[in-house]
């Protein structure tokens, strides 16, 4: 066995790839020969297809108005995220340098508000943050601190708002996973030196954090751009986002097809964005001898 | 001159060094403030949440009164505690394989040098990137025609009589994989690559690099993902929605259908509860660590 | 080596399913491709003489939706238990059919649903031999438009869209004109929300502009989507979820939504009202089917409930729990008078006769979906 | 113990893709050497080290340990220990369970390995931090731990990579002389790499000087020093004066011409060139004696002697150091030891000779 591995390395790769790759393949990629299949036909009147090529769906997705929400999307998704590493960041430091045992009850702590309910906690976010009656302008106008509701809800603010509290964790987490190992005698050491702490951070914890700080942006920036729910409570409703575009291709227009080609060409482009920026981030060093 | 030039600067160095100390305490003051906030922030829609599981009326939004009815009508309503059951076990069972297959994929992706690695990339990141709808629409369709179905299987464990949904599970393990093993793998990038040489070269086969120095060095990572695969399953709707066979349902789907009819403070009971669970768990867990002997605690142990 | 494994193993399964998925079926499908539509009535199911009833059955229905000890009665009676599983749109429920799930023996869409499941061959034909308590139906629900003769449904529960208001804040809008002419002094200007709904925003546009709600008319349509644009600068938000609590907690004044929602809402806060302005609005009905993919033994099974459910007592105690109006004319004994009277459940016969049922549109779906569109992406003016 | 050698290398190639990192090495290191791998980053020399311990195969050649074959042997399996660079210590367990894995690998009974560890803590002063962990000790006392680690396996053989890298230089310094007792108190045959020649030299029984994957030279360090046999050696280690010019005539004592009427004898450092080709004649500035134009040198040898004028003087404690100009554009760097006080004998611009012993000049190919 030693012997094979020696001599063909990938061997070794591919035995560890195989659940995965076997599982993906079979439960993942061959249905999504079924959506590409899709995107190729004509809509059923009322959902399903006709078994009828076509590239109609295709030319679709380049009408101005879906690709004018891609761009409304995008911008969403981008500002999600880096608010979310903004946030992120600092709270994956706090739990870091927490003792042991701390951490493991921080890193849980942060994970259980998410075991309620979506619905539910969205909601709740919605009585916080209603114009006449939510629980944030109604103390403030009590208070005396604003004499006229501030804008809250049923706008970008309140969809991004939302956005950033449901994918912190995911931010969080792989950040935190890079930053555990941080040696506190390094930080010592360095600042010891007399570096400055935004040197320490800049020389030392951010460029070993830098695989995690990847990681979450993708988490957090991919679901973002997709998200359909949050835009539609928190927003009022009253802007579309390609979530929104292409969930209601299957569950309002019955149009399987063109949902499908929507799909392909938003998932298209978001991996071809996501291998490229790994490319650029990860890349380096490799090259140990 | 010298003398001189040591003098100016013992006082310098100690001014310096108790301001660094001043500098580092403000600091620590400042981390922690965030620390705190940040938790705030999390648990602030939390309190909200909880506080409307007593409220008495049907409203999840508006202060009626106070009153424990929720919960009287969570606990007779068997649908409900079903669904619970049946949204916790199929979170478990899909993050323990999900866990276990995508920390596989992580090292192996992590760690080799392969052709075909480009297309393995591909595949792991598709289940994050595809639309929650595709997906739940394509592996409908797909567990139609291949025959794989969606009926429940029937199972009967020391007396227990168990439904496996495995269409949902299925569904569940394909988007988790992805999920543990981004997670993993941005652990194992900055991972000490010698820490192993030094376990090998200290007679420990693969096996046991593997056992004794990588799994304890990837803990952080796979728990991270761990906890990321649990809570996505456990709060999944649309794929558990299209996938689940006839008379199987999760919390959120319970929870999403009751949209039109409105969401009652009966789900905010049932999330509360969850919520006392969990908290009592590490409550727990917690207590346990003190009692017993200091065990190296390895990043997250649950 | 070992990847060239791979991409042949991939080609492999695609190719299986491509050819499964393209080839020519031999058999009937559960859900049959649209060709053979032509021919709904062909799919009645062979006659069940002496099949026996299934003793366990899955009925998909809305979320809250009916008193759960309808299903003890029946247990009790027949022994056949009822499990429910639940859908939160017709889209979602019709999806999810389409898509090839099974093991559902009864479903409940509402009325255009079953317009587009009748002919897409999704629903059995009923019995009506198995139904005897058909005859307590209503007589206008006995030959509903979309199913003329309960061939192959039974409605369940129906109510009307209109508007909803707090009527200790505002006056009781008479037009739909609050939306579409909004007056940016009133108070409920900024407070008000609309159904997040192509079809129902679009039929009150057209109501008030005086068109068919079934149009398929581009330039009514157009003219409809403008003013669904101009209507936005008023509106606070589009809501199908929990627009009647936004009006009881105060937060809107104004609600564009489904009657019994804002009777619920009543409980909470007693100054919630409900109207159906001068120009009409939408009248629905929810029907209970047996899609086609039901086994012999769950149709039968689903028959007997369906039978149980028009009992004059159990339709009233639907009702009561739901606050809908029945389609049920021997249930109406059963319940209150002060419930029979109310005009927000039960409307006047002349508001009803300015009541327009939502029906399929065909090809033109895909028209409202694209304008319904432009309508959300538009800039608020 | 003088049956066979600890470490042989025959051949040794190693290749990672298109790029050669050890270039057909061949070397033997002889039972309890202190042997050190000396030579600029990137030359290869880590490479060989875990070419030894099997961390990389060789693409040919073979490694021979203790007279065993290893093939391609995991470093599990091969009779040798590693110090890290950065130590590798295990940061989830205690010092103490740092030490003991490679025992517990090795299935030693559970009282042998407590002895053990212990014996091997005290060895290099860290008994009472066994129940510490790694991240709570100092780099010192770290690199203690990694050496402990290794030690208490009783290698035939410890590869140390650069173990001393991470440490400040006092620490540094005095590392090195617990590193050297240590070696000679136990007896194992190390092997060092290093890019810092002055811990070469201090340090090695023997040393092999590699560059681009080549080992350059292989020898006692005092013969490395004054005997270079190229330009690479005799650069990299100490300081050194290239004086560039043609063959001017050949024979055991050569002659090179760096200037018109400047021939300089001196001995050929490896093979003879043919008259006219172009060398480097290389002189250690320690070597050349500063007079002034009438004194002459010491009588006992063969001297060397070139007029001069100085360009510039340094005086750093130690010693002065002098850049004479011989002919324009040709310098060399004189150090001169102060030996008295006030040595300054000579200021810039002042016409000087400089004499140097014959066998001190070498002459390296181009």
């Amino acid at each position: 066995m030693q012997r094979l591995f020696a001599r063909y390395p990938a061997l070794r790769a591919w035995l560890l790839l195989l659940p995965a790759a076997t599982w993906l393949f079979i439960f993942f990629i061959a249905p999504l020969f079924i959506v590409l299949v899709y995107s190729f036909l004509e809509r059923g009147t009322y959902g399903g297809v006709v078994w009828q090529f076509s590239l109609e769906n295709f030319r679709r997705t380049f009408d101005s108005l879906y690709f004018s929400t891609f761009l409304r999307s995008f911008y969403i998704a981008a500002v999600t995220t880096f608010i979310c590493l903004l946030l992120g960041f600092p709270l994956a430091y706090y739990i870091s340098t927490r003792p042991p045992q701390r951490r493991s009850t921080l890193i849980l702590a942060l994970m259980i508000p998410f075991w309620t309910n979506f619905l539910i906690r969205t909601y709740a976010w919605l009585t916080l943050l209603r114009t006449n009656t939510g629980l944030i302008n109604v103390s403030l106008m009590s208070l005396g601190i604003i004499d006229k509701p501030l804008p809250l809800f049923g706008n970008d603010f309140a969809i991004i708002l939302g956005l950033v509290y449901g994918w912190l964790p995911d931010m969080v987490l792989p950040i935190y996973a890079t930053l555990e190992r941080l040696d506190t005698s390094l930080l010592e050491a360095a600042s010891d030196l007399y570096a400055s702490s935004s040197k320490v951070f800049r020389r030392v914890i951010w460029p070993l954090s830098l695989p995690g700080v990847v990681a979450g942006s993708m988490l957090v920036f991919i679901p973002s751009l997709g998200a359909f729910v949050t835009p539609a409570i928190l927003g009022g409703g009253k802007s579309l986002m390609i979530g929104n575009i292409i969930s209601n291709q299957f569950l309002a227009a019955h149009d399987w097809p063109f949902g499908s080609a929507l799909s392909f060409v938003m998932m298209a482009v978001m991996l071809l964005a996501t291998l490229i920026y790994f490319r650029s981030t990860t890349s380096e060093e490799r090259m140990q001898p | 001159m010298s003398s001189e030039s040591i003098t100016q600067q013992v006082p310098s160095m100690s001014r310096r060094s108790r301001w660094a100390r001043v500098k580092k305490s403000m600091g620590e003051f400042s981390l922690s403030l965030y620390g705190w906030g940040g938790y705030f922030f999390l648990y602030l829609p939390i309190v909200i949440l909880v506080i409307f599981s007593f409220n008495d009326s049907r409203s999840t939004a508006q202060w009626s009164g106070f009153t424990f009815d929720w919960y009287g009508e969570m606990i007779h309503d068997s649908q409900i505690i079903l669904s619970l059951w049946n949204s916790l076990f199929v979170a478990v069972i899909s993050t323990i394989i999900s866990v276990v297959i995508g920390t596989l994929a992580a090292m192996a992706m992590e760690r080799h040098v392969f052709r075909g690695k480009l297309l393995m990339d591909a595949v792991l990141y598709l289940p994050i990137i595809i639309p929650d709808i595709a997906m739940a629409i394509m592996l409908l369709i797909f567990f139609d025609i291949s025959g794989i179905g969606f009926e429940p299987w029937k199972v009967s464990l020391f007396g227990i009589r168990l439904a496996v949904p495995y269409s949902v599970i299925i569904s569940h393990v394909a988007f988790n994989i992805s999920f543990v093993a981004i997670v993993v793998r941005a652990r194992l990038a900055q991972m000490d690559r010698t820490l192993e040489e030094a376990a090998q070269d200290l007679y420990a086969d693969t096996w046991q690099t593997f056992w004794k120095v990588t799994l304890p060095m990837m803990m952080p990572g796979i728990m991270g993902g761990a906890l990321l695969a649990f809570t996505l399953s456990l709060d999944d709707f649309v794929i558990t929605f299209f996938t689940s066979g006839a008379g199987f349902n999760t919390l959120p789907v319970r929870v999403f259908s009751m949209i039109k009819k409105g969401v009652t403070p009966k789900i905010n009971a049932v999330s509360s509860l969850m919520l006392v669970f969990s908290l009592a768990l590490i409550g727990i867990s917690l207590l346990l660590r003190k009692g017993g002997d200091e065990e190296p605690t390895i990043g997250i142990g649950l | 080596m070992k990847y060239k494994l791979t991409i042949l193993f991939s080609a492999l399964v695609v190719l299986g399913l491509v050819l499964t998925a393209c080839g020519p079926k031999p058999e009937p499908a559960p859900a049959p491709a649209p060709e053979e539509t032509e021919a709904p009535a062909a799919t009645e199911a062979p006659v069940a003489e002496a099949v026996e009833p299934a003793k366990e059955i899955v009925f998909f229905n809305w979320s809250e939706y009916i008193d759960p000890e309808i299903y003890t009665l029946f247990e009790d009676e027949t022994g056949i238990k009822v499990v429910e599983d639940n859908f939160s749109s017709n889209e979602e429920m019709l999806a999810k059919l389409q898509g090839g799930a099974t093991g559902y023996a009864l479903i409940v869409p509402s009325d255009y649903t079953v317009s587009i499941m009748k002919d897409e061959g999704m629903l059995a034909k009923l019995d009506h031999a198995n139904i005897p308590n058909l005859g307590n139906l209503a007589e206008q629900f006995q030959n509903v438009p979309y199913d003329p003769g309960n061939e192959y449904c039974v409605p369940y529960q129906w109510g009307t869209t209109g508007i909803g208001y707090l009527d200790s804040e505002v006056d009781e809008p008479t037009s739909w004109a609050v939306f579409f002419d909004p007056d940016p002094t009133a108070p409920y200007y900024g407070r008000m929300t609309m159904l997040d709904d192509a079809r129902e925003a679009f039929a009150a546009a057209l109501v008030y502009l005086g068109y068919d709600i079934n149009t398929t008319d581009e330039a009514q349509l157009e003219e409809a989507k403008e003013l669904l644009i101009k209507a936005k600068a008023a509106l606070a938000g589009y809501d199908s979820d929990i627009f009647e609590d936004l009006i009881a907690s105060g937060e809107n004044l104004m609600a564009h939504g489904w009657n019994g929602d804002f009777l619920v809402a009543q409980e909470e806060n007693e100054n919630v009202a409900y109207t159906i302005p001068q120009e009409g609005g939408v009248v629905w009905v929810d029907n209970v089917c047996i899609p086609i993919s039901a086994t012999p033994e769950q149709k039968a099974a689903g028959e007997m409930f369906i039978d149980f459910l028009l009992r004059p007592d159990i339709g009233a105690m639907l009702s009561d729990y739901n606050w809908y109006a029945t389609p049920n004319a021997a249930a109406e004994a059963n319940l209150d008078e002060e419930f029979l009277n109310d005009p927000a459940v039960y409307p006047p016969a002349e508001v009803l006769a300015k009541l327009q049922y939502i029906e399929p549109v065909g090809e033109a779906e895909a028209i409202y979906q694209r304008l319904w569109d432009e309508v959300k992406s538009a800039p608020t003016p | 113990m003088s049956d066979g050698l600890a470490v042989e290398l025959r051949q040794v190639v190693k290749r990672f893709g298109e790029v050669t990192a050890v270039e057909s090495v061949s070397l033997q290191i002889q039972h309890g050497e202190f042997f050190s791998l000396l030579g600029p980053s990137g030359c290869g020399k880590t490479t060989t080290l875990r070419l030894i311990a099997g961390f990389e195969m060789p693409t040919s050649g073979d490694i021979i340990i203790n007279g065993e074959m290893q093939g391609h042997l995991p470093p599990y399996q091969r009779p040798v220990n590693t110090v890290f660079q950065h130590y590798a210590l295990f940061p989830h367990m205690t010092v103490a369970q740092n030490v003991a894995f490679g025992l517990e690998m090795k299935k030693v009974s559970k009282d042998e390995i407590t002895r053990r560890v212990g014996e091997a803590l005290e060895l290099v002063h860290l008994g009472k931090m066994g129940s510490r962990r790694p991240k709570q000790l100092s780099g010192g006392q770290q690199q203690r731990v990694a050496l402990a680690r290794a030690l208490v396996n009783r290698p035939k053989v410890l590869l140390l990579d650069e173990p001393l890298g991470a440490l400040d230089l006092k620490l540094r310094k005095a590392m090195q002389g617990e590193l050297k007792a240590l070696q000679e108190q136990v007896g194992i045959t190390f092997i060092y790499v290093t890019h810092d020649q002055e811990e070469a030299l201090t340090m090695s029984d023997r040393i092999a000087v590699m560059s681009a994957g080549h080992v350059f030279q292989v020898g006692f360090p005092e013969d490395i020093y004054e005997n270079p046999n190229t330009r690479f050696v005799a650069d990299f280690i100490g300081e050194t004066n290239f004086l560039h010019g043609t063959v001017h005539r050949r024979g055991p004592l050569a002659e090179i011409a760096i200037a018109e009427n400047v021939i300089l004898p001196a001995r050929w450092a490896s093979d003879e060139l043919p008259a006219g080709s172009s060398a480097t004649l290389s002189i250690r500035p320690e070597k050349i004696l500063i007079a002034s134009g009438d004194e002459k040198p010491p009588s006992d040898g063969e001297f060397v002697s070139v007029p001069g004028q100085v360009a510039e003087v340094v005086y750093l404690g130690t010693d002065t150091r002098y850049v004479v100009r011989i002919v324009d554009g040709v310098q060399t760097v004189v150090r001169v030891q102060n030996l008295e006080m006030g040595n300054k004998r000579f200021k810039v611009g002042d016409a000087v000779m400089l004499h140097w012993r014959v066998e001190h000049g070498r002459i390296l190919k181009e």
